[in-house]
């Protein structure tokens, strides 16, 4: 290709002067990282992600980075990204809840119940567990509304509830995939993308993170959440009725870990009790990692999305690398704390 | 990853636990008499299922020949495996049989039962004439396959009635003071027999679901002063369990052999790679049995046992 | 509204808000101890009192903000129980609270649209709900340029980077942009620059002469003096006196307000404001 | 006894009228309650301690209340208690620390390690054992001072780092009582009170309780912590260091745990590297339930007793009362939410 | 300290406190444009400005509160680097924030003997630690009692609880209490009733009187003429103008902060007090 170099007569762009009141000075590189960082909060969480994948490619290989890789980790990271979206929402609220997994799981043994035990037909089974989620995530929502239960104690103690319920409901027993009608195993099913298989899964948590960004940013709810989260106090001055967006939210966090419990049945293709061990905190460290703050009232959910898929590919990545268990473990502790302190660090300019 | 050895994965239940941890040792070695690279993957907890569905995936991706896994859940477990075999790979399990075994392309596993029958039956002929008082030290309220095998195993074996043998809990032996739970380490074992004691001091014989168990519940007993009353079993048969039977904390545990397990699978995972072959099942068994031998030092009438010696010879780390 | 200016029939204004008898404590601390208050259509009602006298606990019962222990609210007569904020908004009680009410970390349109967001026209608002932010920061950039209250480099700004002063801008920029029947301010200009107390107390004038009428909450007795209609003066969660601007000077309403003098025997806080007497 | 009625003459007392500017009028009783616990806040867990054991002595009968029983509880709360004390520190400060049962067992590790296989002198060992708590509470305080990283990540961090080194020094070997020198039993050990059993380690925590309880309440440290966790800022610009009083906070907290971590080898007799499952999530269960505020700067140590005893209590009476372990879990759930539901409510006074 | 009227000498006096050309952004927005600030000994300057003028942020430059991207401070003529508020409390500077820097769930006492507590004396106090609350509650409320400023029901309240007055004099009850070479105040009367405001300035006279100089931020023109020696003009980050009190009237200090008029080309911001001119 023919290199072009400018016309040396072009002249200077027009330079707008005095603009503003005080022109911005010249700041070092390092600053404007940190400025645009600043300005776009998912730069960081962005930064990461982007850094570990080519890190990975070098150590692993092309095989890393191939569709069929990438497809894997999406599969991997669907129920930690869909529970996530719940912590979210809940995290901006200023809350915190230890009892998604346990729904999601409690939302899938009662699917499963129905559709295979009791012969209710898939749909309605279907609907009925998201219906579940419904009553859990409100059953959160007035613990801490009317009893003004602290979240963390709220979703603890549900969390021991739910455990049961589920363990006596299901007997403890798994239900089969051969049991199962193929709505409930939908999410697992797979067409194929460049040569990749790609579940309905993985889409349907993609598209949960669009709506939900959407109804986040463009939406009076969106607003009114963050509004509690920041201020929970003068949002109520301010006239928004601070415990009906509170239980909204706990509601809405317990259909989307319903979901996320369809998902489930689809990945691990049957109905277990026992699954879910470890997402609760999964689904914290990637809402802290995508940024979202622990106080609320600041973040974004699409952070989740990157938080999720950073934990995801470290994980996948470590294992393609040869890394034993133990080192894995050691070394996902020291990631994690990089990949949130280099996020820290681009907000140290708010000063 | 640049060796040119074939990979064998190895996925545990947990990776803090000694048995798998010895069986992690013992699997690293024998893949290196047979020229195997070996990587060890495990799950978070007692019943994590998830985690061993991504290891077994970044397995397939990463290449690997053969996978040995010691199944979370026994049903769950299953499309993942049928994953990898789709994908070539040789599967082994490990441990706890799935559900159904022949899932698997080989299963080299303890029957739990049986391992619980064994200790049942050991301490029947202790009590004989004496009327036991007993306590049940389980696993979690999860009530997952080797818990609930192991303890209806060691109940029916005593000769209790154990009426839904998928079920803990659901005897109506007047003999069975309760059952607690431990997670199965030392801690939760001294919680859960203090307060079976102070339910009923009365309790003179106690299962325990493992050896960690075992030896937490010991040491509350001792508190309580009953050491010499009370007589706890248990399975396992790893070193220090030994050494509890041998010092007299323990009386019987009935002992399995992880390190064999993953040498048969390795083995065969070996065999098949080289010319296809595999593995036939034991006897009347829908899996490979890799055995169950209790140890005790007061040999009973009608159960084959072996001495202490013999075991601390043979324990598994 | 017609009225007389025989005093005798002045008591038959009705007032727009009036409280009796409000009764609020706090563990062992007594904020108000027997509050009344009247608010006659059309005037500005200036409260003041020492620290502590409980005039912001008195406004929080009149905006919801706090549920009385005891006490009675009535708006045009009917007696109401307000027991949110929301509830006195749509009464049409507007507030500035003297601890703003703000969410920190949103910007300043956000803020100033609080619980009242602007959607799209057409199917996306009705249909996706999509806010409409940029007709919001226009109004609100239209609000404050109006109102002359903010010199802002950057509208966008979250409102927790702002200087004291110009949160307590906002604040009053959004009593201001939506306040219908009565507004509310608790000491508005306690952060306020000169130029801007001065656009404030303007702005209150404004308000008032398109028959709204104002409670302002203020320490500073010139600026009462300059906009108020009556004086309610509050001392220990009671009102001690509430006089007509024109009958009292600043060094009386300071004695009364600091206890150094008591209001005379026969002295009636209902007296209706001049103002609308002479209308 | 003969009964003395009053002399009719008596004089009523004198009454001072006017005291207060306001008369305090009449209060009903509920809300006299209310007001009492609101200026007492151990008030509230105290009541429900006192509660749970009169509901216990009533289902279980005397054996519950009786020395052995309690001499029971108090061993199986020494753990949680001791932990508690460590996580009250921090969350008084607004943090977290998800790594306190990580750091506990690593110590005891190295404790056993040091005494059983590498021949050091017991007190030398321990004293070890305290530093590597020192070391590791260290690690948490500089990446949440130095490195602003929030408690929660760089304590889940570190969990998993603890977590693998562990494992790593262990090598999952149980050390057994026989291979280990008195010293580090000695909390296990016993003297008799009424009867019953008491361990040293019962005593410790009890000690380690008063103690902290004087610090927090008597010295300007304690002052500070509080300061800290009520308004960083505001303690920054008051003159405090607050890096300082956070960094101190968790290399105490670090040392409790190692503490925890002696009594854990005294209970247990032995060292074991999978032992303290659940006692993170136990840990913050009683500072909550003890009344201290997540957000930090409200709270006291005391209630953190209170909580591990309330804990401990249920755990122990559902027991007795034979229930299944499924409703176990099922119950404890409830109730946590109801003795930090009936706090609330007493706090409520505060509007 | 000798000084003589010669106007000619009257630079030889160094300023107790001085800044140059201090910058301070924050992301977009420019707080401080390259202000400057002399504080000379035993003077009020009084600090006056539009709101976002930048007078909170200058004066937190100051205090160490913030670090200024550029500039220079100086005390006593020797350059000086505040990184924390320690720093420039230890160099003497006691400062009443504009948000103020309290605890809210401590209790009065607490707060103002945050970061220096008293310790019992004896053995308690140096072998045990022990805080000597007994003392630090009466020094408390005698301080509070000789300022008048709260008129408190229960001095145990928790900071939060206060009206917005008290807290504010609790603030500045803390920095009258300890000062000992500079006391800043960012608006120590915003929140404060008139009695109270007057006893503010009242003490801000006593502080100066003692020797001690005082800067003073405030919107109440009447206040800042009735006290400052000095009145130091922010406009838009900067400095642009600094005058004798004497030697200038309310209005066109309202003038220039405002933009509306201009100093005289020859201004010389850096005059001497005539206080110390006098001496
Ligand atoms: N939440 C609360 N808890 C306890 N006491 C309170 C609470 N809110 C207010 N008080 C007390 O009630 C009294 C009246 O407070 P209020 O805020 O109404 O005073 P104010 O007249 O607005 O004073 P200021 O002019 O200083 O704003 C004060 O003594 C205050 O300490
Ligand atoms: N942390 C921050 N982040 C961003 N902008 C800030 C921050 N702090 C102050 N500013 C901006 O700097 C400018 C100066 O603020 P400053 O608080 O110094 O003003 P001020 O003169 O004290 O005003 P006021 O009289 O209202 O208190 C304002 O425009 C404000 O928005
Ligand atoms: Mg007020
Ligand atoms: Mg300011």
């Amino acid at each position: 290709m023919k290199s072009v170099s400018p016309p040396p007569t072009a002249p200077a762009p027009p330079r707008r002067v005095g603009e503003r009141l005080v022109d911005q000075p010249q700041v070092p590189l390092l600053g404007r990282i940190q400025r645009a960082m600043h300005a776009h909060p998912l730069l960081g969480p962005t930064a990461v992600l982007i850094l570990a994948c080519i890190f990975f490619t070098i150590a692993v290989g092309p095989r890393f980075i191939e569709p069929l890789n990438i497809s894997l980790i999406l599969q991997q990271v669907q129920i930690i990204g869909m529970v996530g979206i719940a912590q979210t929402l809940i995290i901006l609220t200023g809350g915190i809840d230890l009892s998604v997994a346990a729904a999601m799981v409690f939302s899938t043994v009662i699917a499963g119940k129905l559709a295979a035990e009791a012969g209710t037909p898939p749909l309605l089974a279907l609907l009925l567990a998201l219906l579940t989620g419904a009553v859990c995530g409100s059953l959160n929502g007035a613990l801490v509304t009317r009893f003004r239960v602290p979240p963390f104690i709220a979703t603890l103690g549900t969390l021991s509830i739910f455990t049961a319920l589920n363990l006596y409901v299901s007997g403890s027993q798994t239900i089969k995939a051969n049991a199962l009608p193929d709505l409930l195993l939908w999410p697992g099913q797979t067409f194929h993308v460049l040569g990749a298989p790609v579940t309905f899964g993985s889409v349907l948590v993609l598209a949960a993170f669009i709506v939900v960004s959407y109804i986040l940013r463009r939406t009076a709810w969106g607003e009114h959440i963050y509004a509690v989260g920041d201020n929970a106090e003068g949002a109520r001055l301010s006239g928004i009725r601070t415990s009906r967006v509170l239980i909204s939210v706990y509601i809405v966090a317990g259909v989307v870990c319903a979901i996320a419990g369809w998902l489930l049945i689809g990945r691990v293709g049957s109905v277990s009790p026992f699954s879910g061990e470890g997402v609760n905190l999964a689904s914290i460290t990637a809402v802290v990692i995508g940024g979202t703050s622990l106080f609320g009232g600041r973040g974004h959910v699409l952070g989740t999305l990157l938080g999720a898929l950073i934990i995801g590919v470290f994980s996948n990545g470590l294992t393609l690398t040869g890394v034993d268990v133990l080192w894995q473990v050691f070394t996902t502790g020291v990631l994690v704390i990089v990949a949130v302190g280099l996020d820290q660090w681009t907000r140290k300019v708010a000063g | 990853s640049g060796s040119s050895k074939p990979l064998v994965g190895l996925i545990t239940k947990t990776d803090d636990n000694p048995y798998y941890v010895k069986m992690r040792e013992g699997a690293q070695q024998k893949a290196a008499e047979l020229g195997f690279e070996l990587q060890a993957l495990s799950g978070q907890g007692q019943s994590d299922n998830d985690s061993q569905v991504k290891a077994i995936e970044n397995l397939i991706a990463r290449g690997a020949k053969g996978i040995m896994i010691a199944p979370s859940d026994s049903e769950a477990i299953l499309p993942a495996i049928k994953k990898a075999r789709d994908a070539g790979v040789f599967v082994a399990v490990l441990d706890s049989p799935t559900n159904p075994a022949s899932a698997a392309d080989a299963t080299y596993a303890t029957d739990n039962f049986q391992a619980g029958v064994l200790i049942g039956k050991w301490a029947a002929t202790q009590f004989s004439g004496k009327q036991a008082r007993i306590a049940m030290l389980d696993l979690s309220p999860a009530q997952v396959a080797v818990d609930v095998q192991r303890d209806q195993g060691f109940l029916q074996g005593f000769g209790i009635d154990v009426a839904d043998k998928s079920k803990i809990g659901d005897e109506s032996d007047s003999r069975i003071v309760g059952h607690e739970v431990t997670n199965a380490n030392e801690a939760g074992g001294r919680t859960a027999m203090e307060k079976l004691l102070q339910r009923d001091r009365s309790i003179n014989l106690v299962y325990t679901i493992n050896e960690p168990a075992a030896a937490g519940a010991f040491e509350s007993i001792k508190a309580a002063g009953l050491e010499n009353k009370v007589t706890v079993v248990s399975i396992d048969g790893g070193c220090p369990g030994v050494k509890d039977v041998k010092a007299g904390a323990i009386g019987a545990t009935s002992m399995q052999f992880p390190l064999k397990m993953a040498g048969d699978a390795l083995q065969a995972i070996s065999a098949y790679i080289k010319d296809g072959t595999r593995p036939a099942t034991s006897q009347g068994l829908d899996f490979t049995n890799t055995g169950v031998t209790l140890i005790s030092d007061k040999p009973a009438a009608g159960v084959d046992s072996k001495d202490t010696a013999w075991g601390l010879a043979n324990c598994w780390g | 509204m017609t009225t007389t200016s025989n005093p005798a029939r002045t008591r038959q204004i009705t007032p727009i808000l009036s409280a009796r008898n409000l009764v609020k404590r706090y563990g062992h601390v007594t904020a108000l101890a027997g509050a009344d208050l009247t608010l006659y259509p059309g005037e500005v009602l200036a409260v003041i009192g020492d620290n502590g006298a409980g005039k912001s606990s008195l406004i929080k019962c009149l905006s919801g903000a706090v549920v009385p222990d005891e006490g009675e609210i009535r708006v045009k007569g009917k007696p109401e129980r307000f027991r949110t904020p929301l509830d006195a908004r749509s009464a049409g009680i507007e507030t500035v609270y003297q601890h703003l009410a703000l969410a920190p970390a949103r910007d300043i349109a956000a803020n100033v649209f609080l619980g009242r967001e602007l959607r799209k026209p057409g199917p996306l608002g009705w249909g996706l709900r999509m806010l409409d932010r940029k007709t919001m920061r226009q109004e609100t950039a239209k609000i404050l340029g109006d109102l002359g209250l903010l010199t802002l480099q950057n509208i966008g700004q979250a409102v927790e980077t702002l200087s004291g002063g110009q949160r307590q801008g906002v604040a009053v920029a959004r009593a201001a942009a939506f306040g219908s029947r009565v507004i509310i301010m608790d000491e508005p200009t306690a952060a306020l620059g000169v130029k801007e107390s001065a656009k404030v107390l303007n702005l209150i004038a404004e308000i008032r002469d398109r028959g709204i009428p104002v409670i302002l909450i203020s320490h500073d007795m010139p600026h009462v003096f300059e906009v108020a209609d009556r004086i309610h003066i509050q001392r220990l969660g009671r009102r001690i006196a509430c006089v007509q601007k024109t009958e009292i000077t600043m060094n009386d309403a300071v004695s009364l307000m600091t206890g150094a003098q008591t209001p005379p025997e026969d002295h009636d806080p209902e007296t209706i404001p001049e103002r609308l007497v002479r209308q």
